[in-house]
């Protein structure tokens, strides 16, 4: 186990636990026809943004994709500011222009998530980019899934930062499935750190729901990052127990119940809790004090998204450009 | 007569061409097993199997590509895109190849490609999902653009393009997905290039496409009821675009508003005023006018997207300027 | 005053802000020790090095989406991408991300992000390198789109690309490069969405582009010498587009042609036609017209080459005809 | 050496002899003006076409790029419609429409070449797609640069033939250089081979200027591609001894005249006529016949060339579509 702090264990398990809540009340609030869009949920791959995002500070950029809701609160945008923007309110993150999969939080390092799969891994190569030219020590985050690593964007983003030594995180979030299409069906290798090597990289497969093996490698990959060697891929095997989308079947035509329950037996916060109280590294009531502030800021997360307003519509042409 | 939706109406002319041609394929992410995002292929699969069904890997650029590649080399592929943003990151292919490849072998090789998917704001999918962009491949010379408003014509529209050998730009508005109309138990086509005169009317023209014919339909019942008749004309094709139905109504009208709910800088409203500027001038009593979506990327809060879209008011509005000019 | 060519005034802007802006870098491919392949960047890799002068592999999409990364987080790329033929492989990136981030992000990112390149049909480059492509851009909200004419605006506009916070699209004629003009050695600047009027006249109105203003500029010649005079106006910027002097110049002339070498359906004569047409209606004393390049991949053979771009004596005749309505 | 008949060895030379002396006379008659736009040639290149073509028929489909010369000659365009075509006539193989780097043929299997760099990879693939769905037993074929391997076509091509076993040759013609980037520059993996096996797929590194081993090479690939076991990537290592495209400096900044001497004289043409003869497989007399029969044949398609007629600019709009 590593050896971190007790304040350090318990943060990551904070952190996860946020996501997770957070997620089971944007799923309810889906249903009760609060969300207005897709909702894609995280819920089974906390580790894996909280993990990483734990190196990162606000000077640190996270570009990710479709499935952010994760990624957006492990880098710091408050729970309310994202149930608020899936309420499609003005006090969203994004103002209520983006929804579930527009994320926007620059001021936190949050410069957003994506509908479409791929650009993140580029984007966060050219953060990479602007931090080498300005010398700012910062590094960039690109968080993906496996689908997206038979994009162009994957060979021509890891490439790039590959031969000019850009200070670049590329976390894929192998939960085999894109969508309801097998990794193992779109290629023939799946050992996705193979393929990052064949690019000259340095790549490291980790157990995605294991948050302490993540935040180990994401620990050499940011230093590595900062040090000025050059970008790590960072492979979380991991799995996505609710279905792609909110209102989608769970199971779909794609897996088993059997599958699906073997990792939900793996769940990775209550295993990182398991471990904590094994060890001795936290206690019970350690636990209990974090889940009830958890709950008590969703609770208060949610009332605020519902109660907030909608956006003006006057204003629906401002900042399409920068003076406007 | 029977009815069926949008979605099965153009899913029934797909399996009969599928049926009958056992070199169209299609390729997308789901279309297999799944039977598409949009209930597409439902069924299709059981029947035809992986290679005719050929879910794919998330490779836009990747499966047009070698969609290309196939229909330069005898069979038909029909690539199922789900959203029409989704093929941007095949614009290359698209605009560079499909559209050329014709042109640069001097008509010695075919490109009987079908593009279908989603267009349209609909449902807070924000802007990601909620583009249209019919306008680009108007301009690019090479494309066939197909935007039906209804399930009779997607119908027969998607049989002509299965049947044709030239690449097909089909664009199904989500808003109509489940809208029903009659369709006939027999088989017909709908030729490329001809105009629906939905609803003949002698006071303005207002020509229309895919979800706002219902909302200008709307507003032309309001209208009758006043006394003043719309007519009310839907392209069907915006490429090749039936212009002569357009000024023959507007001969009869002297008056055009163009109502759409994509962009209107070089949009389709643009190319309509012009050529009938330039060619129906002196029928004109008023100048013609364009109803568009905001010119904007789509928001996703709910007041906002409607905000941008044209709404049955504001069409209504529109038209009452044109009759007060 | 000193003279200087189309791309060397293009270059003195971009050496001139990158002498004063550091996070100002080059992305493309052969911009670095060998100057680009249009002698845009030549003799910057010397002072600058290979961070702000960066070759690249030949990814297009791949940069165009890292440019979009280091845009909003600091720094001011400039992509030089030779022919705007290329970037059709990152129109994904161009649409959805660039051209979004501002308003996705509620106008807390910025997206200072120069894209400039080749356009134009010239010297038998055939289909693959003769596209201009302008009003996709246009038609698509978030683009500056500039298209400047001749050596003296290509240096006050890029220069003004330089310091703004958009992302503009800034589109070089290939037929211009070596075409020289007087430029002064103080520093100036043009603002976009303004139009410059190149000749007045009472006549009519001809709105030009790029290389078609030398065009105009010698049928107006011709029949200024018949005492007719032509109004010429080159909106230098068609994103935003001036519409404005374009109004005032025909409730002057009562006539309007466009002329522009790019496609006619839904370009940018159209968007112009159809805002006259809606706002100076009843100056018109004429129907507008538009003369485009014939709508058709480009072919290389000369003759054939020739035959799809507007040339002086269409020119003439498109006004002679405009005038005898 | 490859077991071959006489005749065999013979064609072969005959093949890469016509290729050379069809492009030293299009250099020339650029430098005259005949040719229009831009023109790359293929110059120390040949072994590579001429060894992949000797195996494939007119069924068989070829797509390839800007440097597409010797792929149309090798795959059966005669010389005079690839020059007419450079000139800009009628008669050219594509009537003029494309000039150099747009030669169709598909009579032959030739299927285009693209001025744009990525989309050959793709559309063989496609080709090989069409053969499998409609059990042809032909097999698509694609030639493309080191530079085309960063692209993201590259990854999705190789990828999608490689899920799909589908009938596909990707001839990787490594001449070191993208116009003047280097191919060490624009990747830390120049081990292109291994790039493709981390696909999955077979793939194989052989000297691009011996045309024995890009012929044995090949024989395999088709083979397996024939047999219904998948796509193969060969990797022609080779080089180009003249400029980028004609008209620019030969040497540039990007290489020096030793390395180009060294490659000069590993000239694939002179060095397999060496050994043909060395081995006594051909006699001078053989090569005597060959190179009077090819001269003629360049001679006379370049009158024929010249001689052509313009195409009819009232054409001009023809076969944008299939019915016009
Ligand atoms: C370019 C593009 N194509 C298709 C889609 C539709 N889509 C949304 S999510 C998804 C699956 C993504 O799979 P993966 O990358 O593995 O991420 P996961 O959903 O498993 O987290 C697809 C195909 C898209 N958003 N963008
Ligand atoms: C998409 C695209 N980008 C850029 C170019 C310009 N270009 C033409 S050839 C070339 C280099 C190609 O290198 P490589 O693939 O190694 O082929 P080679 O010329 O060495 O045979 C480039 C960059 C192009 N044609 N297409
Ligand atoms: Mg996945
Ligand atoms: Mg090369």
């Amino acid at each position: 186990m590593a050896d971190l702090s007790k304040e350090q264990y318990l943060a990551l398990y904070r952190q996860m636990f946020e996501i997770r809540r957070t997620e089971e009340q944007l799923a309810k609030a889906h249903q009760a026809g609060l969300v207005h869009g897709a909702c894609h949920t995280y819920v089974g791959e906390e580790a894996v943004a909280t993990g990483v995002c734990a190196h990162l500070t606000a000077k640190d950029s996270v570009f990710s994709t479709h499935r952010g809701h994760g990624h957006a609160l492990a880098k710091g945008v408050p729970p309310r500011e994202v149930m608020a923007e899936l309420f499609g309110r003005v006090t969203g993150c994004s103002r209520g222009r983006g929804g579930s999969m527009h994320l926007f939080s620059p001021e936190v390092g949050m410069m957003g998530t994506s509908g479409i799969v791929g650009p993140c891994i580029l984007q966060a190569t050219g953060a990479g980019y602007s931090a080498k030219l300005m010398n700012t020590g910062a590094v960039g985050v690109a968080f993906f899934g496996d689908g997206a690593s038979n994009n162009g964007a994957f060979h021509e983003g890891l490439n790039l930062a590959t031969i000019w030594d850009l200070p670049v995180i590329f976390v894929c979030e192998n939960n085999m499935y894109a969508t309801e299409i097998a990794f193992s069906y779109a290629t023939r290798n799946t050992n996705m750190a193979e393929r990052a090597r064949s690019y000259g990289m340095s790549a490291v497969a980790v157990d995605g729901n294991d948050v302490l093996a993540v935040y180990q490698a994401a620990d050499e990959a940011v230093r590595r990052a900062r040090a000025g060697n050059g970008p790590t891929l960072i492979e979380g095997k991991t799995y996505r127990t609710r279905a792609h989308s909110e209102g989608m079947p769970s199971l779909g035509t794609y897996r088993t119940q059997e599958e699906l329950d073997a990792w939900k037996a793996r769940d990775p916060i209550s295993t990182y809790k398991a471990k904590l109280l094994q060890s001795g590294a936290a206690a019970e009531s350690d636990f209990e004090q974090i889940e009830t502030a958890v709950q008590r800021l969703v609770d208060e997360s949610f009332e605020f998204a519902k109660n907030s307003p909608y956006p003006d519509p006057s204003t629906v042409s401002n900042h399409i450009f920068s003076a406007s | 007569m029977r009815e069926l939706t949008y979605t099965a109406a153009a899913r029934e002319a797909l399996a009969e061409e599928m049926a009958r041609d056992p070199s169209i394929f299609v390729v997308g992410e789901g279309i297999g097993q799944r039977g598409g995002n949009f209930n597409t292929t439902t069924g299709l699969y059981d029947l035809y199997g992986p290679m005719r069904l050929r879910d794919t890997p998330i490779v836009e650029r990747g499966f047009i590509g070698m969609c290309t590649g196939a229909a330069m080399t005898g069979t038909r592929p029909v690539v199922d895109f789900m959203f029409v943003d989704f093929i941007l990151d095949g614009m290359g292919e698209l605009i560079n190849q499909v559209a050329k490849i014709q042109y640069m072998s001097s008509g010695r090789l075919k490109m009987p490609m079908v593009l279908r998917g989603s267009i349209g704001i609909s449902g807070a999918s924000a802007t990601h999902h909620s583009g249209s962009y019919y306008p680009l491949f108007v301009n690019i010379p090479g494309f066939r653009v197909v935007v039906p408003s209804n399930a009779y014509d997607a119908k027969g529209l998607l049989k002509t393009a299965l049947r044709g050998d030239d690449p097909v730009m089909f664009l199904e508005h989500k808003a109509l997905f489940n809208q029903k109309a009659s369709v006939p138990e027999e088989e017909y086509f709908i030729p490329f290039g001809k105009a629906a005169i939905v609803r003949e009317g002698t006071a303005a023209t207002v020509v229309a496409l895919a979800s706002m014919i219902r909302k200008v339909n709307e507003a032309a019942d309001t209208l009758a009821k006043e006394g003043v008749n719309i007519e009310i004309i839907d392209p069907r094709t915006v490429a090749p675009l039936d212009i002569e139905t357009i000024l023959q109504s507007v001969h009869k009208t002297g008056r055009l508003l163009i109502v759409d709910e994509n962009f209107g800088p070089c949009g389709i409203g643009a190319e309509i005023a012009a050529q009938v500027t330039a060619r129906g001038f002196d029928d004109l009593d008023a100048p013609i006018q364009r109803l568009n979506g905001v010119h904007t990327p789509t928001p996703y809060s709910p007041p906002l997207e409607a905000a941008v879209v044209p709404n049955s008011a504001q069409v209504l509005q529109a038209i009452r300027d044109l009759l007060a000019e």
